[in-house]
């Protein structure tokens, strides 16, 4: 198949997926097809279909290509679903979640080490809303959890992958500023 | 990610409602989630550098803001009488008179930890505040609405944590139901045939019916009443009974 | 607004409504829009999505507007959905999978004592969906099959291996303080 044949399969499969479907998923259905040219094939087809100038588009999530509506769009769509903006997260559990993020795998006492308060009800909210995951134990005296951030968080936060998080050091003279 | 250090909402909102407040120490401890935050508060409280914090200055606010808490019925947490005692300690550290002769690059800032600690948990709160506007943004990106095909799909929807909690509850439940079961679930035949076997080596006749009484669960009646089985067969022991529905005796053979 | 204006909206409408979407429907979100230009908007949108060539369509269903994709590629959108996993466990599953999990290996009557009900459909769906797998028998009277856990069990809750799983005093601290 060309790559021009290959764009609308994948527009399709992009819709029908629930998550971020990725490149080597859609090479699977497309049987026979180089993932290097469904890789082509899915990254033109984002650029065309966002150059339209639509409501939607083709973003890429968590290592993976999702359909969403335009950003700019939400107030007509909430409206339209009369949906709340779902539970924010408290200042802890970001904080936390911060915390994981950069330095997972990571346990309850290295984050208290860091944050110099527990964080117990913290992780357990980050669990519960899946945005943290278990990664076994800590091969140390008690072996406790290690924990690291989730498929979840990556989708959630509109990351592609955990490279695309801030630069930790940029926030280093936040305070002389 | 520039706009966050421009931007950086929960950090306002925290300084507005400080310059507002007309005593200071009516603050709500809940703003200061732990002593990292009260510290970094009160360096640029008092403008000065977190690389070279005045410790005695800090420490004596510090410990008055402690106190006022107290005051106030607010309920000091442990987590930040742990860092007056760190703070007291720096202090007296400082206090020691430095080695004239040591390098200067040997000397170690007694203060250099803590500086640490409060730069990396910096950091944190600046990521926290990126990572709080990308959710802001990300929530306003909707995906379609589920379709029929969607509830034959999702994964096994559950995380290693659940499933612990799953088998704890079933292993709770069973405890509760089958206690007795299951604390004797070792138990073999084996163990009950040389039971049977020591309780005949010390009288030389044993009534069957308080061997089964002797059972706690139905498991372990049916495993005594195998072991029976067992014996007889290995022509171990000899049953008798003296009458109709009367107790069934057991009796070692004699080799 | 102008017609121009309003389609990306009514296009991001479309695309998450989960009925087929009316002009009435769509005029009541946009409001100070007139029935007119909502339908003209709404038609010139579904003309100009379809032509494109792309892998979805907006058609006019039922009275009204819904995004499906194309017929010609169902083929795909089914293989993609049968590569998906079929269902989601019941709860006599994921008991059973947790106690397989944590007590392997297992056999049926053993999984029938601890449970106190029997879990052969929940062993069949678990072992359809390849997360466990039979271990040989057991040496004893009827030498009944013993059941373990499989690799796709381990790649699915992201463990490297069995040694992984939380224990009771992971879940303790997380539920103390």
């Amino acid at each position: 198949m060309t790559v021009d044949e290959l764009k609308p399969i994948i527009e399709s499969l992009i819709y029908v997926s629930e998550e971020p479907i990725t490149v080597k998923q859609l090479a699977g259905i497309l049987e026979g097809e180089s993932v290097d040219d469904v890789q082509t094939a899915a990254d033109q087809l984002a650029e065309e279909f966002n150059s339209r100038g639509g409501g939607l588009e083709v973003r890429q999530l968590a290592g993976g290509y999702r359909m969403t509506t335009r950003l700019e769009l939400s107030e007509y769509v909430r409206r339209y679903l009369k949906s709340q903006p779902s539970a924010r997260l408290s200042l802890a559990a970001l904080e936390t979640l911060a915390v994981i993020a950069y330095k997972q795998p990571i346990t309850i006492p290295e984050i208290l080490e860091i944050r110099g308060v527990t964080s117990t009800s913290a992780i357990k909210t980050l669990l519960d809303r899946r945005l943290i995951v278990a990664k076994g134990h800590k091969q140390v005296v008690g072996r406790p959890m290690l924990y690291g951030t989730s498929k979840d968080f990556l989708i959630h936060f509109g990351l592609n992958d955990l490279s695309e998080l801030p630069n930790l050091e940029d926030f280093e003279d936040l305070m002389t500023s | 990610m520039k706009e966050a250090r421009t931007q950086q909402p929960e950090l306002i909102e925290a300084n507005a409602e400080f310059a507002a407040a007309e005593d200071q120490y009516k603050v709500k401890l809940s703003m200061f989630e732990g002593p990292l935050d009260l510290l970094l508060y009160l360096i640029r409280k008092e403008e000065v550098s977190i690389y070279d914090i005045p410790i005695a200055r800090i420490t004596e606010q510090y410990l008055e803001y402690l106190r006022a808490m107290e005051e106030l019925d607010i309920g000091v947490a442990g987590e930040f009488l742990v860092m007056a005692a760190t703070l007291i300690h720096i202090k007296t550290q400082m206090l020691l008179p430095r080695d004239p002769d040591a390098p200067e690059e040997v000397i170690d800032d007694p203060r250099a930890d803590l500086v640490y600690q409060l730069l990396e948990h910096q950091k944190f709160k600046g990521v926290a505040n990126v990572l709080h506007q990308r959710a802001m943004m990300e929530a306003a990106a909707f995906t379609r609405a589920s379709m029929e095909s969607d509830d034959d799909n999702p994964e096994v929807a559950a995380t290693v944590f659940q499933l612990f909690e799953v088998f704890k509850e079933v292993m709770d439940r069973s405890r509760a139901i089958t206690e007795i079961e299951i604390a004797r679930d070792e138990m073999t035949m084996a163990e009950k045939i040389a039971e049977i076997k020591l309780m005949l080596n010390n009288s030389s006749d044993v009534s069957a019916r308080r061997l089964f009484e002797r059972a706690g669960s139905r498991r372990e009646m049916v495993l005594i009443f195998l072991a029976v089985l067992e014996l007889v067969k290995e022509l171990a022991i000899r049953l008798t009974q003296a009458e109709t529905f009367g107790d069934i005796m057991i009796l070692k053979r004699d080799a």
